[in-house]
């Protein structure tokens, strides 16, 4: 924040705390044309991103993802449940997404936020149709038994950019998940198998420990100010500057979902290419930690 | 296809195969090894670190076993319009777990009477007289349940009260203690915790040698309430300097 | 409908009422301490209990009337007072709307000009339920509010009737109030002769319903006189203890 | 069924006539009240507000008049179970400093010693649905506690337990603030409270009800326990009349005596036969009894009115049973406390305890004495 303001009529003499709580649409603007951006970012950079699996031991699968300070917690739970009719070899996947109060100051107990039902549907929406994961895999006694995936996202801190977080720590939290191995009792029941096979009976998962993934989706959100194209915006851009872009593309760089809801700039075709471009840089670098971070994980 | 809400079949998760579990001790036997290789008067490894929610005013994590527990503290901010004027300011607490918090899924509700309990542990140590007319507010979220909860809710909040900067007469440690057969066992598991017999939960302000929340379930002798408070005293004093150690280590990182 | 006998040849009701007798009235003044006026009030089985909290300041500033009192009223129901045991939300809409009945009868009666700008509330619980609830929460109320020293046109008093096996039925009891038959429940200001509250469901003609309704006055009339002793050895009993 | 003489005007006595009585005088009004050893004067508005109270003749009017128009009526308050001191209005400075100096002499203001009770009145048998309740009171405080028994089945987990809940329910009669969900944290607060002092640990043990004593079939068919509580007037220690409720309503209680019919296989519930003749009483001896001791100033008092919690630093409730064993503690109020202060008040509770359950257990069998 060492920038020295340029010469204005009050921005001489206030400090530079003051002018962007006064004036924070011109503090940013005035840091726009700089090319740079307050936490010394340049326009296209994300923030640090990190993943860390394995973060909660009661769940099958977990994962806490960061994107500068906006932390994700995911983690996934299998239950057994009757397939329907209609698809009986099928499982099924149960996608939440929660802001409890700890992560802003604007979630107060008892009224939940805006954002988070917003965010869980497009969250269902992006995993289901990027075909990240075969249901089929999901089934286990063709129309008897199949797994019930229940996806858990807590956002844990709020700064910007929550989908593209939740949807991080969610591919993540799958790609750490391991199926446990199970079998089927006489009352048609599953039950847990022992691990070193004391069960006399013959589990029904052995092969299934892990799901594969097919083309991971990862997302990119870009704000649309003016000519300028910030990626991966923080709690405070966001709220200054309200037009939103964002992609998704998965792994093979193949074009998943794109919101634009609304907002004051009206996005050119060439915004929007930009700001896919900005997010198929993104996907290689999120490609890499994620794979650092299953490879960390197989180390352990 | 998946997920639609409302038609979410009925589920359940698949249990081990045996219907239950044998006991992890047997009444009258005394030298019973716990779960976790602990000692019946040996506390799980502490760890605390501040500041772990940037948007919060203050905030701290801790974990002690497989207990995960985060908290934030919000405010002094104003308070809610219908509340009337007072001239101390006040404090709201709020406990929630999440889905996968516990080994059968939860739903993930607020839980009031961890929410109460945490109120009445901090009220005692706040200077609510510091910030009249204003709120703090509390929250806490218990990421993974691993036995003894309330405890770890209760001292990791003291440390993100400290983190905010709100005035304590004294960080509030908390330490519980079941009571299984004979035994007195320290900060229990939540496997042990399910095989108590009776339970004690003490919330102290160490330097100040004040106990500012206590409860007792099950039956207890005096001579066994003696014993267990002496322990949770002493273990609230041991936990009370890890807190400080981690406050300075906070402090001192950040003047770097 | 099922065909049960709910008057007996002899003309008897199932708990050996005759078909114009009330059940059994008890009331008491006073019984929480804490409140400006309180009673219970029982029909038989029928127990509630009342508070009158007020006048007072208004909570609500919004809901201030400058040149009338503001009257609430809240109607609960105990887990244990009806026979199966369930543990109801509070607010839901059976009891909204007997507050609501509650409420606009006794708002009739009070003289809420003499009072502007200031709050009085009326809490009703109910003990036990055993058919007749809303006229029996409205005798308590209409006792608490004496009691609480608040200036009433008249007092109210309610009773219900019904109608069944031929019948015209005064006071009815549970089982006949779920009998499925037309219940009338009529609240009157007795002195005045007036009627202030009229509620009738199910479809019945209208000479017989003259006829009902005849009944449940007279049941009114009934009540209103036993509520008047009750106030006057009140009364007296106050008058004594003071030392007067 | 004794019902007591309707207590009419009982409560126009004492202090409270002050208040109650100045609405109809159209001027102020001076009170002066001698009791005891101390005198108090009451100087009250027209709207029987209490501008200003003192004792020994200490009558200061410091209050300013400008106050008087604030607040037109007088503020009718409840401190619940939950007050916090300094938080409850409508005291003034003269009557907080009155209340402290009365309980430091060992002399409260109904005339009460620190570990007196007042007066227990307990009736049975008030709710006929119910298969056992009863009706407490405690000076102005009246609580009614029932029971309700249903047949359930056990839970997988422990096969050889019924289940007992207790919840507690705070009637808007009993204060304005209770209205619509405003007592719905006090209550939780108290039910909560009473779970933990009256059922034991996790493991079932020091429980007052034995939950294996309810069981018919091991794991398939067993009574299951509804306690309910119902708070009608309330004027301080909530806890222990609830208490004391749910004791005398769980020795009033007589669950039906069932027969097993025939005995089923596999996962089937088997039938049962509720007998209409025969039950089964409670053995309530072991059940414990509250003992709330309140803090203020440097000493505790048990069975404090709403007057006197308002002046709480703290509280602590404790249940002892019959064999003098504390079976349940919980703390409120926000002011630490001296781990060895604690041990004294568990030692104080004891030795109160014991006073308490014999006169309880007298109350009690009067009561179902006269209910038969």
């Amino acid at each position: 924040m060492g920038l020295p303001n340029a010469s204005g009529d009050l921005s001489t003499e206030v400090e530079v705390d003051a002018f962007r709580r006064l004036f924070p649409l011109r503090f940013f603007e005035k840091h726009l044309l700089e090319s740079i951006r307050p936490d010394a970012r340049p326009l296209g950079r994300a923030r640090d991103t990190t993943i860390a699996l394995g973060a909660v031991a009661s769940a099958n699968g977990s994962a806490l993802a960061k994107i500068g300070s906006t932390t994700m917690l995911a983690a996934i739970k299998m239950e057994v449940m009757a397939p329907s009719i209609e698809i009986p070899d099928e499982g099924c996947i149960a996608i939440d997404f929660h802001m409890p109060p700890i992560c802003s100051p604007i979630v107060r107990p008892g009224r939940p936020a805006e954002a988070a039902p917003v965010v869980a549907k497009q969250l269902s929406d992006t995993i289901l149709s990027s075909g990240m994961i075969n249901l089929k895999e999901l089934s286990l006694v063709s129309g008897k038994a199949a797994w019930m995936a229940y996806l858990d996202i807590y956002c844990l801190d709020a700064d910007g950019a929550l989908f593209d977080a939740a949807l991080l720590a969610a591919v993540a939290a799958f790609s750490h998940l391991e199926i446990p191995v199970v079998s089927l009792n006489d009352d048609g029941k599953i039950v847990l198998s022992e691990e070193q096979g004391l069960s006399d009976r013959e589990p029904v998962n052995k092969e299934k420990r892990k799901v594969n993934l097919g083309s991971i989706p990862f997302s990119l959100t870009c704000i649309l100010h003016k000519n300028y194209i910030l990626a991966d915006p923080t709690a405070e851009e966001e709220s200054i500057m309200e037009t939103s872009v964002t992609v998704v593309l998965d792994s093979s760089s193949q074009l998943v979902s794109l919101y634009k809801p609304g907002g004051a700039v009206l996005a050119y075709t060439s915004a929007i290419q930009d700001c896919i471009a900005l997010t198929r840089q993104r996907v290689k670098e999120l490609q890499k930690i994620l794979e650092e971070a299953i490879s960390g994980m197989e180390v352990d | 296809m998946a997920a639609k809400p409302g038609s979410v079949p009925t589920t359940y998760s698949p249990n081990l195969a045996q219907k239950t579990r044998p006991p992890i001790f047997k009444d009258n036997d005394l030298d019973w090894v716990r779960p976790d290789g602990r000692g019946f008067h040996q506390c799980r490894p502490a760890f605390f670190r501040t500041g772990a929610v940037n948007s919060a005013s203050g905030s701290a994590y801790a974990e002690l076993g497989n207990t995960k527990v985060i908290v934030s503290v919000f405010g002094p901010r104003e308070s809610k319009k219908a509340m009337m004027y007072s001239d101390t300011g006040r404090l709201n607490c709020n406990v929630s777990h999440t889905t996968f918090a516990t080994p059968v899924r939860g739903q993930g509700l607020d839980h009031k009477e961890f929410s109460s309990m945490l109120h009445k542990a901090l009220e005692g140590a706040i200077m609510l007289e510091t910030f009249p007319k204003t709120t703090v507010d509390v929250f806490a979220l218990v990421l993974e349940s691993g036995g003894s909860d309330l405890p770890v809710v209760i001292s990791c909040a003291s440390l993100a009260l400290a983190d905010a900067g709100i005035m304590m007469y004294d960080l509030v440690a908390a330490v519980s203690v079941a009571c299984l057969g004979k035994n007195l066992v320290i900060d229990p598991i939540l496997e042990e915790e399910s095989y108590q017999d009776g339970s004690l939960l003490l919330a102290c302000m160490p330097s100040r040698n004040e106990v500012t929340q206590l409860t007792f379930t099950g039956e207890w002798s005096t001579p066994d309430i003696n014993e267990a408070m002496q322990l949770c005293l002493d273990a609230c004093s041991k936990l009370g300097k890890v807190m400080r150690t981690c406050l300075k280590e906070a402090a001192s990182a950040s003047q770097e | 409908m099922s065909k049960t006998e709910y008057v007996s040849p002899e003309g008897l009701r199932l708990d050996g009422r005759r078909p114009m007798e009330m059940r059994q009235l008890r009331a008491e003044i006073g019984t929480v301490a804490k409140a400006n006026g309180s009673a219970v009030f029982e029909m038989g089985n029928t127990k509630v209990i009342a508070a009158v909290y007020g006048p007072r300041e208004v909570q609500n500033r919004s809901q201030l009337i400058n040149d009338h009192a503001l009257v609430r009223c809240e109607y609960s129901m105990a887990n244990f007072s009806t026979g199966d045991r369930m543990r109801k939300p509070k607010g839901d809409r059976r009891s909204t709307e007997i507050s609501l009945v509650i409420r606009q009868t006794m708002e009739a009666c009070i003289l809420t000009h003499l009072m502007p700008r200031s709050q009085i509330d009326i809490f009703v619980q109910v003990l036990q339920a055993d058919g007749g609830t809303r006229s029996a929460c409205i005798n308590a109320a209409t006792l608490a509010l004496a009691d609480a020293g608040i200036p009433m046109r008249d007092i109210v008093t309610s009773c219900s009737a019904g109608y069944l096996n031929s019948t015209p039925l005064l006071d009815l009891n549970y089982i006949e109030d779920s009998a499925g038959g037309p219940d009338v429940t009529v609240g009157i200001l007795p002195k005045l002769d007036k009627v202030t509250l009229l509620q009738m469901d199910a479809k019945l003609p209208v000479d017989i319903f003259e006829n009902v309704m005849g009944l449940a006055v007279e049941g009114c009339k009934a009540i209103a006189n036993y509520i008047r002793e009750v106030l006057l050895e009140n009364t007296k009993q106050l008058e004594f203890r003071r030392g007067l | 069924m004794a019902k007591p003489i309707p207590k009419v005007g009982s409560r126009r006595s004492g202090r409270s006539s002050a208040r109650k009585s100045a609405r109809r005088i159209p001027k102020g009004v001076i009170h002066v009240q001698a009791s005891f050893n101390n005198t108090i004067v009451t100087v009250t508005d027209v709207r029987g507000r209490v501008i200003s109270w003192s004792s020994a003749g200490t009558c200061g009017f410091k209050v300013s008049l400008r106050k008087k128009s604030v607040n037109p009526f007088p503020l009718n308050t409840c401190s619940g179970f939950c007050c916090t001191p300094k938080e409850m209005v409508g005291l003034s400075a003269g009557e907080k400093h009155f209340i402290q100096g009365g309980i430091a002499q060992d002399l409260r203001l109904d005339g009460r010693k620190r570990l007196t009770y007042r007066p227990i009145y307990v009736e049975t048998g008030i709710i006929p649905q119910a298969h056992g309740s009863a009706r407490v009171r405690l000076g102005a405080t009246d609580v009614i506690a029932s029971v309700k028994a249903e047949l359930g089945k056990p839970s997988a987990l422990q096969p050889d337990k019924a289940k007992i809940a207790i919840y507690v329910d705070c009637s808007p009669t009993a204060a304005p603030m209770f209205e619509g969900r405003g007592g719905e944290e006090l209550s939780t607060e108290l039910s909560v409270a009473l779970e933990r002092c009256l059922l034991g640990g996790k493991s079932g043990a020091g429980a007052g009800i034995d939950p294996t004593s309810l069981v018919v079939v091991e794991g398939k068919v067993c009574w299951d326990l509804y306690i309910d509580g119902l708070v009608i007037s309330s004027d301080g220690n909530l806890l222990d009349a609830l208490a004391a409720a749910i004791k005398a309503a769980l020795s009033n209680t007589g669950i039906p005596k069932v027969d097993v019919a025939a005995e089923a296989t596999g996962d089937e519930q088997p039938e049962v036969n509720i007998s209409d003749e025969e039950f089964l009483q409670f053995d309530t001896t072991g059940i414990p009894v509250i003992v709330t001791l309140t803090k203020v100033g440097k000493h505790y008092i048990v069975d404090a009115t709403s007057e006197e919690e308002s002046q709480m630093s703290s509280a602590v409730s404790i249940s002892v049973n019959r064999k003098g064993h504390v079976c349940g503690l919980t703390k409120r109020g926000g002011a630490g406390l001296d781990p060895s202060i604690i041990l004294d008040m568990i030692s104080v509770a004891k030795h109160v305890s014991e006073q308490l359950i014999n006169k309880l257990d007298s109350e009690i069998a009067a009561a179902e004495a006269s209910e038969e």
